[in-house]
């Protein structure tokens, strides 16, 4: 069953990211970038993160990419140009990226142990009462911080978007 | 395993059924009601008081043609409703009817398709992906004003999940926990042993405040008059579903239909408590029997207009009865009385909705925006704050 | 509290009221003649206490920094007989500049005067940190103000000049801190009194080539900065462009802090590099000397003209300096103080000529000395007195300097005395285009010294007379330090590092 | 005993005019100015009477003036017998030219300024001859220096004037390179600069093992002579030094500070006993001086150029004698000299005043009936200079000449044929100045008395003035040479009488015969009366050469170029240079940046992971 | 049941935060490389949620919920930014937002 979830929404994750990748509009890529993020909400379920789960679903899928949405509709932005300045990263990203990957995938192989397999529901620690607990204890500061932080970027956001250039 | 399987289809088989028909029969209502709110009859000729308008509306949605318009984004047009409907519909699956009821086998079930721990966060989850149907029929059916209808459906029901999210989290603080059953758990019992201890009365802060401003951004949420700037027909012809027809029309149609419930669900459980009988239960257990009987009583009293009323009268009459006897006998109570509780807390929550439709003017749209941001999300804090407050002084 | 610490701070409290201080006002101006003022009179307080022992450091601040296992960074600050008179000579000249300034510096004026007391703050601070990376720090401080006053106030083309100056600097004091860093490595500390304890009782011994390292390094920094021979081309136009309080500044004072750096750290630190160099540095110095004589003779601006005479004079100090002999060391401690007082008095009176007459091409000016005699007798006694008059501060300086070139080596002093001819030279020769003849119609109606142009000139002439006439009243302190200086460059030959820190610490906490 | 009393009235005389002489009227600067050098007068006369037996010298130690490792010098002051004469000279004759020049200076502007250089001179001259050593000394040294500058320069609004200022100063200071190189000698060697210290040194210094250093010592401070003392090569100043007002040639050019050079060899006799190098090297330039002025002087035009030259003579004689080791003879004539030669500018000064400023012999003449008592000062003067017997420069010169006898005859007869000269040339100026028929066209009148005063008493020193001996007052100091030998004496009289015959001869008797002689003579003479072409010579070789190279070569070429263009730009190019290499990977474009920090990441990676991995 | 062994999430984790780098690198339009960035940090959140079920602790948690608010407010401010450039600049193609280059 685990297994099973696991690959369905591997599957449609992965598949969604390369969309996001390839399609030419934005608005296809974003809507590929809202599947990734479900399917993620579902495996951080099944890794008994129901919590953080449901935050991604809202903050992610509700907040972020309504943004992102919005934003493509104000401008009303087509489909990109081909073609471009950086012919550095057009030769060099591809060849550097699948080295990055297959490093990473190396090093994932090698240096982790074998671990028991993922478990639904073998581990609850992540339910919303452990995570109030934490962040209002362990990363309360750190907490506190992020809001500040949160408050300045909602004000940078409406001042930028405010302003008329002409 | 196969028992929770089994169970689960069928618990889905009976939720699905009843829903669909409410959602159909809604309509009827809303018709009927505001109908008569304008002193008018409604529908009335498709089956006896036009009972089978939904039915003839069903038929006439399904053979209608399809058209595709030119020049939309094919793909997202088609998406959109779907994903507005599949949304509206998904919620439907985690809202508790009733407490656990023993059934066959000793064995004990909920009246609820399936629980979740973070059973609210779901709820808030859904609603906040739902923006995208709407967001996406109006950009790819590319027309201005369906483009205009999205956004701003978009905009508003964003602006408007702030003070939905705030009023929500008061109850949460004094239910203490995320999910349905748990909150309407804590809500049972009595004041003074009279006055039930839901929500809006229970203390340290009853949350009337909370609940009106729930309603309040319910309201803004499902697009529903006098917030329902996105179909505004006279400045956006009918918004982000202009170009819509038929099936996909009725998915929209639907969906809305479906949050309304689900909102109204919500907020029977969050403020309402839930299933929670308004009497304590000896006496309450009976008040359905006598509230169909007093219905059947209604239909006898009641002087025939047309000349099938002969007819139908007697037939309503029986049913209600019928109905009341079903309510009296005591094996099926458990079963039935909190649904009935439930669903008259809801209904009514409904009936308001369809009230307001009838009653209200439409806002201008920054009236709107202006009301979220600088009222209802104030309010919405404040309350939590003090909420917060009381909670954490009188917290046993 | 300690005077030292109170000197430092009253000019930065003093740069931040000013800065705090309302735009359009006298305010700014008064906080900063104030502030100065009272440096001054307190540090005129410093003298006692050095006067008990001027070999030793006293009024000293220390108090541990930055401390880490394996180094420690002191605020280690005093004053001996050489900062004594240096430290006295900034906050003595520093009035004259916030004077001069409130009447040549126009726009912006605040900030001026809050840069010129964050300036003496830094210059303070260099001349009585004794520790290699406070020095390093009070360094740049004392480099950023001027660098803005070059490169905002200045006149014509201003910004290439003061970034020539801020990029030469800076490259001279990068090489600095590369091989304080170095000494660090080496010893573990980079406090001054530390090191030489260590290397005097033997602690510690550099080898010859990381004494070489290490002297190049801060000779790099100090060379630039005095400006040495071929380093010197960032000085003309930056004297030229700056404006006429930040050229008085730079050439009276900043100046110095090379040549001071030079003799206090460059000798002590790596006395076998220093020694091994000696021969070149002072070849470049006797360069420097006729080479900036000649140039200045030929020059046509009264400002470049000066600029360039200073650079032969800090000849001198140079060469004073690297003869590694009491007379040399304190004829260049001396010369110091006398050209800041000659040449910074020539500075304050071209800037009085600027003032009058709006430029200071010689072909515009002539004849001045009708109109204005008192100013020409002024200019014509500080003039003389860079020229080396007998009874003039500079005639001490050049020849206690030329005494111990010759002391060291007879062609030096031979070379060095040609300086002496030309300086004679072309003084006279500016003197005589700019002053004497006919007056044009331009210069016929140029004003005389106001009672108010007398207030700075008067304390700098009645010095340059009492420095040349009673030298004594200020040569003991000098020669004691000096003298103590030279003792130290005899220590430490060419050995390997022996020991760490740790001892290093017990030594400098010994003493 | 307060000697510092002697310099300090001319140095109060100076502060009061200098400061605030602007404000006072005329006679009180007069006061001031003479009342301040006749108090010195007055005191150094008093002190020499305190002191009379002068059985030592005697030394007054006031402060230290600096100390510095072993060099210790203290601003002290000496008098002794040498000290006593330049004293009484100094002051002396100064008083009478201060007199002089109020008459002289009565319609000149800058009055007060005038007379406050002329007692900062006064201070100046006085401390170098009370000084007790050398640096002190220099002090006065280039004190008079500065105020032959101002004083030189006093017209400062002529060109000429300033040029010959500049030019005296420049010049000193050249010889002063000497001097002070000599002090740093000494120093290195005596490690002092006392005169008494230095007496004692020097008299136990191992002279045969140290000749070379102390030669070198004694001929740098000759150098430094030369500048001051103007002899051959640094002489050019002196006669452009004319361009100042005549008392100032009469006092500081001709009298005293011209001198100093002299009185400074006297001075260090002792170390120029140990050198018999120096000493030759000091008479021969001593003799070629003499004979080279004194032949100039016998072209020149102008008045004062002549004395200048003859001056410059006349201190190529001291020179002379004091390079033969005859100090008390050199003194001797330094003393009449600066009698005879301060009344021939003196006069000079009182005909140029009397023709309003006309300096040129050929438009003057007869002017015997105009400015009788010029005249017959000017008259004894002039018999003076040329040795007439029984006249004071006759012992003065004798004795030289007679120390010449001894020791180098044929400096005796050069400079016995230079002693002709010198009465040719003195006398062709007297001739040519005040007899045959007046050739301005000025209206000449006699000078008021307080400048003829002045004469006169002049007159009466530089006839007598030879019968106070000085050699025999110096003797304790300078052992006399008792020569009975007459002839030297007899053949220098004989070459002087015939220098005054011959000038009658051409330029009273028979005028035309001097044109005859000029044209005979042709270019010998144009060469000659361009001063050998000296001046154009220096410019020629040091002066332009000088400037073109630091102009041309060092400013533009050099500085300009080679360091500035070349190095420092040079460096700033290639820094330049190498960031725009590096500006290639500032593509501006962001997905190249990232793709270095993908590079970069991989690589730490690739470090962290594989390396920390595999442990 | 048997589930898949924790790797498989990091695997995947590795291949979103490939394809979010490839995005970035190869993607032209402003928005499409902002989502990218969004992919990468999901990405890393993965890895996050699966390292914290390893190590059954809670911080996993925590930091992704500090890592999506983050995200939020970076959203936020970056859409902004990117309505400024279009403002400006009239264009979302990401090589034309080159003026740092000259």
């Amino acid at each position: 069953m685990d297994t099973f979830l696991f690959i369905l929404f591997a599957t449609i994750s992965v598949v969604c990211a390369f969309n996001l990748v390839l399609q030419t509009h934005p608005i296809s890529s974003a809507l590929s970038l809202i599947g990734v993020m479900g399917s993620l909400a579902v495996l951080y379920l099944l890794l008994g993160a129901e919590f953080i789960a449901m935050a991604q679903m809202i903050v992610y899928g509700g907040a972020v990419m309504v943004l992102f949405i919005f934003v493509i509709m104000l401008l009303n932005a087509g489909a990109e140009k081909s073609g471009g300045k950086s012919w550095f990263a057009q030769i060099l990203g591809l060849p550097l990226l699948s080295a990055f990957v297959a490093v990473l995938a190396f090093i994932i192989r090698m240096v982790l142990p074998a671990t028991s397999p993922v478990q639904f529901g073998s581990w609850v620690g992540g339910t919303a009462a452990d995570v109030g607990k934490a962040i209002f204890t362990t990363y309360l500061l750190p907490f506190e911080i992020i809001s500040v932080l949160i408050l300045i970027a909602l004000l940078g956001a409406v001042v930028l978007a405010k302003k008329e250039i002409e | 395993m196969t028992f929770f399987i089994v169970i689960t289809l069928i618990k889905m088989a009976i939720v699905f059924g009843v829903f669909m028909t409410t959602l159909a029969y809604l309509q009827w209502v809303e018709r009927k009601v505001l109908a008569h709110i304008q002193s008018r009859t409604g529908p009335l000729r498709v089956g006896p008081h036009g009972l089978m308008q939904p039915l003839a509306d069903v038929l006439k949605l399904l053979t209608k043609e399809d058209l595709l318009p030119p020049y939309v984004n094919k793909f997202f047009f088609l998406l959109a409703p779907f994903i507005a409907v599949s949304l509206a519909l998904i919620s439907i699956a985690i809202i508790p009817f009733g407490p656990a009821v023993p059934i066959f086998g000793g064995r004990s079930t909920y009246l609820q398709i399936t629980d979740l721990n973070v059973g609210i966060l779901f709820i808030l989850a859904i609603s906040a992906v739902s923006v995208y149907g709407i967001a996406l029929a109006g950009w790819s059916s590319n027309n201005k004003y369906s483009l205009i209808g999205g956004l701003r459906s978009s905009a508003q029901m964003i602006s408007y999940e702030l003070p939905l999210t705030l009023a929500i989290v008061a109850p949460l603080l004094m239910a203490n926990t995320l999910s349905f059953r748990g909150i309407v758990d804590s809500q049972g019992g009595y004041v003074l042993g009279f006055i039930p201890r839901w929500s809006i009365f229970q203390g340290p802060f009853p949350q009337i405040f909370g609940f009106l401003i729930f309603m309040i951004a319910g309201f803004a949420e499902t697009n529903r008059i006098p917030f329902d700037l996105p179909e505004a027909e006279n400045e956006l012809v009918a918004g982000f579903h202009t170009e819509y027809s038929s099936m996909k029309f009725a998915c929209f149609f639907m969906s809305e239909y479906a949050n309304m419930v689900t909102i109204t669900c919500v907020a029977t459980l969050l403020f309402l408590g839930g299933w929670q009988p308004l009497f304590p239960a000896p006496y309450s257990n009976w008040i359905p029997t006598l509230a169909f009987l007093g219905a059947a009583l209604l239909f006898i009293v009641a002087i025939p207009r047309r000349k099938w009323d002969r007819f139908t009268y007697p037939v309503f009459t029986l049913v209600m009865v019928v109905l009341a006897a079903i309510f009296a006998v005591p094996f099926l109570q458990t079963y039935l009385v909190p649904i009935f509780w439930f669903a008259s807390k809801a209904g009514f929550l409904l009936f308001t909705y369809i009230w307001v439709r009838g009653t209200l003017p439409r806002f201008r749209y920054d009236q709107l925006m202006h009301f979220a941001w600088t009222f209802l999300f104030p309010c919405a804090l404040v309350n939590l704050l003090l909420t917060a407050f009381g909670v954490s002084i009188f917290d046993k | 509290m300690n005077l030292l610490a109170i000197l430092l701070l009253l000019p930065l409290a003093g740069f931040f009221i000013t800065m705090a201080s309302p735009r359009e006002s006298k305010v700014p101006y008064l906080v900063a003649l104030a502030t100065t003022l009272i440096t001054f009179f307190l540090s005129l307080g410093l003298i006692g206490p050095a006067g008990a022992d001027a070999a030793h450091f006293s009024s000293v601040i220390d108090a541990p920094w930055i401390t880490s296992p394996n180094f420690h960074i002191n605020l280690h600050m005093g004053v001996d007989g050489i900062s004594l008179w240096l430290v006295i000579l900034t906050t003595f000249l520093l009035p004259i500049a916030v004077w001069m300034s409130e009447s040549m510096i126009k726009d912006r004026p605040k900030s001026f005067f809050a840069l010129l007391l964050l300036f003496e703050f830094g210059l303070i601070g260099v001349f009585t940190a004794l520790d290699l990376f406070v020095f390093y720090l009070f360094w740049e401080v004392a480099l950023v103000p001027m660098y803005i006053m070059v490169g905002a106030w200045g006149s014509g083309k201003r910004g290439p000049a003061a970034v020539k100056f801020f990029v030469y600097t800076m490259f001279g004091s990068v090489l600095m801190l590369a091989s304080l860093l170095y000494l660090l490595s080496l010893t573990g500390t980079t406090d001054y009194i530390g090191i030489l304890t260590a290397f005097s009782t033997g602690h510690l011994t550099l080898t010859s080539q990381q004494q070489l390292l290490i002297f190049l390094g801060f000779f790099m920094a100090f060379a630039v900065k005095v400006p040495i021979f071929p380093f010197h081309t960032w000085l003309p136009n930056t004297y030229t462009q700056a404006p006429m309080p930040a050229t008085f500044l730079l050439a009276a004072i900043m100046s110095k802090m090379g040549t001071y750096g030079l003799l206090r750290f460059s000798l002590t630190m790596s006395p076998g590099g220093a020694q091994r160099c000696a021969p070149w540095i002072a070849i470049l110095a006797i360069i420097g000397i006729i080479y900036g004589a000649l140039i200045a003779l030929m020059q046509t601006n009264v400002k470049r003209l000066i600029a360039y005479s200073s650079i032969s004079h800090l000849g001198f100090i140079v060469l004073g300096i690297f003869a590694f002999n009491q007379q040399g060391a304190d004829g260049a401690v001396y010369q110091m103080l006398a050209h800041g007082l000659s040449t910074g008095a020539l500075f304050l009176l071209a800037g009085y000529l600027e003032q009058r007459r709006g430029s200071l091409e010689i072909a515009d000016l002539g004849g001045i000395a009708t109109p204005a005699p008192a100013f020409a007798t002024v200019f014509l006694i500080t003039l003389f007195a860079s020229v080396g008059l007998p009874t003039l501060c500079n005639f001490i300086g050049e020849f206690l300097v030329l005494q111990g070139a010759a002391i060291a080596h007879f062609t030096w002093a031979a070379w060095a005395a040609v300086g002496v001819i030309l300086s004679a030279g072309y003084m006279l020769w500016m003197y005589q285009r700019v002053f004497l003849g006919k007056t044009s119609e331009s210069t016929e109606s140029m004003p005389d010294l106001a009672s108010r142009d007398w207030v700075p000139v008067v304390p700098l002439i009645a010095l340059m007379i009492w420095l040349g006439c009673y030298t004594q009243s200020f040569m003991p302190f000098i020669s004691s330090a000096t003298n103590n200086i030279l003792e130290q460059t005899q220590m430490n030959n060419t050995y390997q590092v022996r020991s760490g820190s740790k001892e290093l610490a017990e030594a400098r906490h010994a003493r | 005993m307060n000697l510092w009393l002697i310099p300090i009235f001319p140095l109060l005389g100076f502060l009061l005019n200098g400061l605030i002489g602007k404000r006072l009227a005329k006679p009180v600067i007069s006061i001031i100015a003479v009342g301040s050098v006749a108090a010195s007068f007055a005191f150094v006369l008093f002190t020499l009477s305190q002191l009379m037996p002068f059985s030592a010298a005697y030394t007054e130690h006031y402060y230290t003036w600096f100390q510095s490792g072993f060099l210790n010098v203290g601003v002290d002051f000496t008098v002794d017998r040498l000290t006593a004469i330049m004293l009484l000279v100094v002051t002396g004759v100064g008083l009478l030219i201060h007199t002089y020049a109020l008459g002289y200076m009565d319609h000149e502007g800058g009055f007060y300024r005038f007379f406050s250089y002329l007692n900062l001179f006064m201070f100046f001259m006085l401390v170098l001859v009370l000084s007790s050593n050398l640096l002190v000394l220099f002090v006065g040294w280039e004190g008079v220096g500065l105020c032959s500058y101002l004083l030189v320069g006093f017209y400062f609004t002529e060109k000429f004037a300033s040029d010959a200022a500049n030019k005296a100063f420049i010049v000193n200071r050249i010889g002063d390179f000497g001097f002070m190189l000599g002090m740093l000698l000494l120093v290195i060697h005596f490690h002092t600069l006392d005169f008494g210290k230095l007496a004692l040194a020097a008299a136990h210094a191992p002279v045969e093992s140290a000749i070379g250093a102390l030669t070198a010592i004694t001929l740098l401070l000759f150098v430094g002579a030369t500048g001051k003392s103007a002899q051959i090569p640094l002489y050019v100043w002196l006669p452009d030094a004319m361009a100042g007002p005549t008392p100032v040639s009469a006092l500081i050019h001709a009298a005293t500070m011209v001198t100093a050079g002299v009185y400074m060899i006297a001075r260090m006799a002792f170390l120029y006993d140990h050198t018999p190098i120096a000493m030759h090297v000091v008479a021969v330039i001593g003799l070629l001086t003499a004979v080279f002025a004194a032949t100039i002087g016998i072209t020149q035009y102008d008045i004062k150029k002549v004395f200048a030259y003859s001056t410059v003579s006349q201190l190529g004689y001291m020179f002379l004698g004091v390079g033969l080791g005859a100090y008390s003879a050199g003194v001797f004539h330094l003393m009449t000299h600066a009698f005879f030669k301060a009344l021939l500018f003196l006069g000079a000064g009182s005909v140029i005043h009397g023709l309003e400023g006309e300096q040129d012999l050929r438009h003057m003449g007869g002017l015997r009936k105009y400015m009788p008592i010029t005249c017959y000062t000017l008259a004894a003067a002039s018999l003076a200079i040329s040795g007439f017997p029984f006249t004071s420069g006759f012992f003065s010169k004798d004795a030289i000449l007679s120390a010449a006898f001894e020791k180098e005859p044929w400096m005796f007869w050069v400079g016995a044929i230079t002693a002709g000269v010198t009465a040719f040339y003195v006398f062709r100026a007297f001739f040519m100045a005040f007899f045959g028929r007046y050739r301005g066209h000025h209206h000449p009148h006699e000078s008021p008395l307080v400048m003829t005063g002045p004469l006169m008493v002049l007159a009466v020193l530089s006839l007598g003035g030879g019968f106070l001996s000085v050699p025999k007052w110096l003797a304790p100091t300078f052992p006399l040479s008792e020569s009975e030998n007459m002839t030297p004496m007899i053949i220098s009289v004989i070459f002087g009488l015939c220098g005054i015959a011959l000038a009658w001869l051409m330029y009273v008797n028979k005028p035309s015969l001097a044109e005859s002689a000029k044209t005979a003579a042709g270019p010998l003479y144009t060469l000659v009366y361009n001063k050998y072409y000296i001046d154009e010579i220096y410019s020629a070789i040091i002066v332009k050469p000088l400037e073109l190279f630091s102009k041309f070569v060092l400013w533009k070429g050099v500085d300009d170029t080679v360091i500035d263009k070349g190095a420092v730009n040079g460096l700033g190019h290639l820094v330049r240079g190498w960031g725009n290499l590096f500006r290639l990977f500032q593509s501006g474009s962001i997905r190249n940046y990232a793709t270095w920090v993908l590079a970069g990441s991989l690589l730490i990676i690739f470090v962290l992971g594989l390396v920390g991995g595999a442990q | 049941m048997h589930g898949v062994p924790i790797s498989w999430y990091l695997a995947l984790s590795v291949v979103l935060f490939g394809l979010g780098v490839a995005g970035f690198v190869y993607r032209k339009s402003v928005i499409t490389v902002f989502m990218s960035i969004e992919l990468m940090l999901n990405a890393v959140n993965l890895s996050f949620i699966a390292f914290s079920y390893q190590l059954q602790r809670i911080d996993g948690h925590i930091y992704t919920f500090f890592v999506m608010v983050v995200a939020a407010a970076e959203a936020a401010v970056g859409l902004a930014i990117i309505l400024t450039i279009f403002k400006n600049r009239g264009t979302l193609q990401i090589d034309e937002v080159d003026s740092l280059k000259n």
